[in-house]
């Protein structure tokens, strides 16, 4: 009976507020709604937050990169490891579940979030071996058309699921034993090259199914106990621009059946060495191939475990002649990357306060804009 | 008026399901004066907030009209996230998620016209928690024993995924009719 | 052949260090190992913490009182509320869980973590109604003899879930439409009441299977519109010890098959109503039944929607007398318990600082010492 | 010496797993000078905490004898929550929790007998995140192809419950043999 009268009641007054409406324009009654995700634009941000103090709890915080507006989020849930498709329509998580959260029996998913949307667009269940790792970018990758999705796993040994995007399935679990991080070929879609602890690179190449692969093991190509290379690379076609500790550049090219350096240089000099200037952060630097720029996050009076202090400059070397050509203010970047425009926008992720740093990089790197806080435990940027 | 009839059929399933009194739609007259809510940044501030709240003097940045602000004046009742601040909207879900089925009310007072409305808190259900923004204003709010004006549960309770997100607000109307 | 080589070297290196160990007194090698759980004493507190803005991550903090030394922690996941059994040998936690995190299908659990070792002891699905609120003292509740656990449900539909803690089953739901919290009796085991909305209190009396239950409602014992009470009743053999919005304390009996009110009086006098005080927090008061004490968390200048304020003073009251004997500072005490000692201990949180303030209560209540921050959006503390 | 003959078959076992090179038991020299690690009270902290760490002035109270410091000395390779903070010890994991099988390893310097430890870092595991004192300390750390040096995984991977809680702290042995 309660229910009933209530229901009469609650008309009654309605109906009273509706002649009010009429009287004297009060604001009329809303209708609730679920809002429509804005178009998307060269400067949204994804950032991947792993959440440490909740582990269970990652996300991918969406921002405007324009207005700071925070757009919405994507959960990730457990060391959830995170890749824009190429063409950004996805952004793809690899995660594990428990069948009682924290305990119970884990599997792993991989799952394709609309960027269009924020809407789950499908999932699909992989070998539970995903890496829980940090955000590193290649934990997770798809090749260049689209056509295939790489994930690194780790047992902690390691290997590497191969999924088929269009058929949303597991073609193939590939052993790739001490080696770590997906570096996909621009040149063939299904090869990729991984960083090894013996200085090597292998090379996997898949056949048109992607159920089988053959590898291929480079020489030593990089010296991971005096000078290792950080695990991120920056791709220019078939090309991989990597920093190592002490600031040498190597650039790998991963196209062949066999990955080899094309070009190696030093990001500094005999007085920068002198000061202690290194490389440090997460996702410490950015390539832009069309205006032929290298940003760099560096810090002076480095020591061992500095590796990944966040930077107290950037650095914007040429490519063409491969000197610096600029020192722009740190922003305490942890994070960076730049936008997919011709004349980009580099914006950088302030480990310490938390918040993006927006920087023109024409005429030259500046500081612009910084936003609120966001995010807690993050450590990768994509762009749309 | 399509959307009218179906908004409030809903709204008054929703609230017959949850209360057993008429208390809902009582007005309940707010006080003006000391209302100066901070904006909190982390989630213990609501009751960093709710103490400051007592007495505090005025703040020429505590501007009611602001919906990603604590003091904006809908949110009089409000305890949770904003989803101004999570992708959302004052009456809309950020996307992804999804509003909820079963809410809270709260009456507050539109310094604007003068008015005092009945407000609708639906939570925003199915995506992990916004954090941000959070706000806990408690007028008019009452023990879980007059649920329908209680804010100390989660109102995403009876969606298919109740993982509360954020919460938006909705005027239903006018209170009492006095408008 | 990795593998079987680096077991060799390791193997190698562990014999040097043994022998440099012999030779030079260097640390011995360590084992790793899980710490046990130390003695519990009467100042062990349990602090529940819904963890809001991450909200599948709830747990209770547990600490030590006497040195504010953290202990460990038990997962309480999605909105999980909490009780301490009787006999303080278990946490009963009822919580819900989604078979994929944050969605797919919904079931809840009944868990009991042993505070001897702070391991799960055992769990059981219970109706998927459990009520999502914050920790409110009695949205879960053993009876006095550890035999029955009585779970607030909504649906938002109120009901109680019944379970037989011995037999660990479920054993019935109660429809208690419009009413909240789980009120147990003292004298009778199988009983318990409830806060209704229209100002009555419903008492239940399960029969000795548990499995039915008669209900019987009382006249009208408060003005749940004027002067709401908060839900937060103190238990005195079979009186709970309430106070209201407005100040007011009214002792409700339900060891009878009605409740009814045993006594009433005021904690404000003409003085203090103009200056505006009034109870606030969430667990807001304590009781102490030998030495016959009322501490209320209090602010002033209170007005409508500050019912959940800190403290700024805790006022205790004789309860012989109903006489205010002492105005202490608040600490801004959102939550307070007492150790279950002749000569208690009073615990406060902090929902500012959040951290716990210990007081002492003879001869005159008084903060003597604080810990560190422990929580993030904690409100209910229980003392072993 | 049972315990001990299980140890290092346990722990033989685990590096052997993890590691396709003997770098883990490289002697990396610490460097004493600018240690000065702040203790981070959040999370995010651990940014703060490198940032500092470079050439910050030593702090009195930063002391390389207290474990519940970042700036203890055997956690100069360590990055998450302290287990002394979370109800364990330097060795032993907070009750309720379970201590990962597989490791990641540094070598760290002790100032009270200037002797270089190897230190194997475990995660424990199987109860929600600790949240409590967390340390980013990177010294002779590597990227995942030298995983078994490599701090930016989670160790409870290869246990039955992988959710992180804490880390604890465990000498193996004098580095190198040069102790």
């Amino acid at each position: 009976m309660i229910r009933a009268s209530n229901i009469l009641r609650v008309g009654f007054a309605l109906a009273v507020w509706c002649g009010a409406a009429l009287a004297a324009d009060p604001l009329p009654p809303e209708k609730i709604g679920v809002a429509t995700a804005p178009v998307p634009t060269p400067h949204r941000l994804y950032l991947t937050d792993l959440q440490i103090a909740h582990i269970t709890d990652g996300v991918v915080h969406i921002v405007d990169g324009q207005s700071f507006k925070y757009l919405g989020m994507f959960s990730t849930g457990l060391f959830g490891i995170t890749a824009l498709t190429s063409d950004s329509s996805e952004m793809l998580v690899a995660s594990t579940y428990y069948t009682k959260r924290n305990r119970g029996d884990r599997f792993d998913q991989l799952e394709a979030f609309d960027t269009k949307t924020f809407a789950l667009k499908k999932e699909i269940q992989i070998p539970a071996k995903h890496a829980m790792a940090l955000p590193y970018k290649g934990t997770i990758a798809p090749s260049v058309d689209d056509a295939w999705v790489f994930i690194q796993n780790a047992t902690p040994l390691s290997s590497v699921t191969v999924v088929d995007h269009k058929a949303w399935k597991v073609t193939a679990e590939i052993p790739t034993l001490g080696c770590w991080i997906v570096l996909p070929s621009q040149s063939n879609p299904r090869r990729f090259a991984t960083l090894c602890g013996d200085g090597t690179l292998v090379t996997v190449t898949l056949n048109e199914k992607g159920d089988s692969a053959t590898q291929a093991r480079s020489e030593k190509l990089f010296d991971a106990e005096k000078d290792p290379l950080f695990v991120q690379g920056e791709r220019v076609g078939d090309s991989y621009y990597f920093v190592s500790y002490e600031g040498n550049v190597k650039v790998i090219n991963v196209g062949g059946d066999v990955a080899k350096v094309e070009d190696a240089w030093s990001l500094v000099d005999d007085a920068d060495k002198k000061a202690g200037w290194k490389p440090g952060g997460y996702q410490l630097q950015a390539v832009h191939a069309a205006t032929k720029r290298l940003y760099v996050g560096m810090h002076d009076a480095a020591k061992n475990g500095s590796h990944k202090n966040p930077a107290k400059e950037i650095w914007v070397f040429d490519l063409a002649t491969k000197k610096r050509i600029q020192r722009a203010p740190g922003s305490n970047s942890i994070a960076m990357a730049l936008t997919k425009e011709a004349k980009p926008t580099l914006y950088a992720y302030d480990g310490i306060n938390l918040n993006f740093v927006r920087y023109e990089t024409a005429p030259e790197l500046k500081p612009v804009a910084s936003g609120d806080k966001v995010g807690d435990f993050a450590g990768l940027i994509e762009t749309h | 008026m399509k959307w009218f009839d179906e908004f409030f059929e809903r709204q008054a399933r929703a609230v017959a399901q949850k209360t057993s009194r008429r208390s809902a739609l009582t007005k309940i007259s707010r006080a003006l004066v000391g209302t100066a809510f901070l904006l909190p940044v982390l989630p213990f501030a609501r009751v960093a907030q709710a103490a400051h709240g007592g007495g505090a003097a005025p703040d020429a940045k505590l501007d009611p009209m602001n919906d990603t602000h604590c003091e904006y004046w809908r949110y009089c009742s409000l305890d949770g996230f904003l989803c101004t601040c999570c992708g959302g909207s004052v009456t809309k879900c950020p996307p992804g998620s999804q509003a909820s089925s079963v809410t809270w009310i709260g009456t507050c007072h539109n310094p604007d016209d003068g008015r005092d409305y009945i407000v609708s808190y639906n939570d925003c259900c199915g995506i992990a928690s916004c954090g941000r923004c959070f706000c806990n204003a408690n007028e008019g709010e009452r023990p879980g024993y007059r649920l329908s004006v209680h804010n100390d549960v989660n109102w995403c309770m009876g969606n298919e995924s109740s993982i509360y997100h954020c919460t938006v607000s909705v005027v239903l109307g006018v209170s009492g009719g006095a408008g």
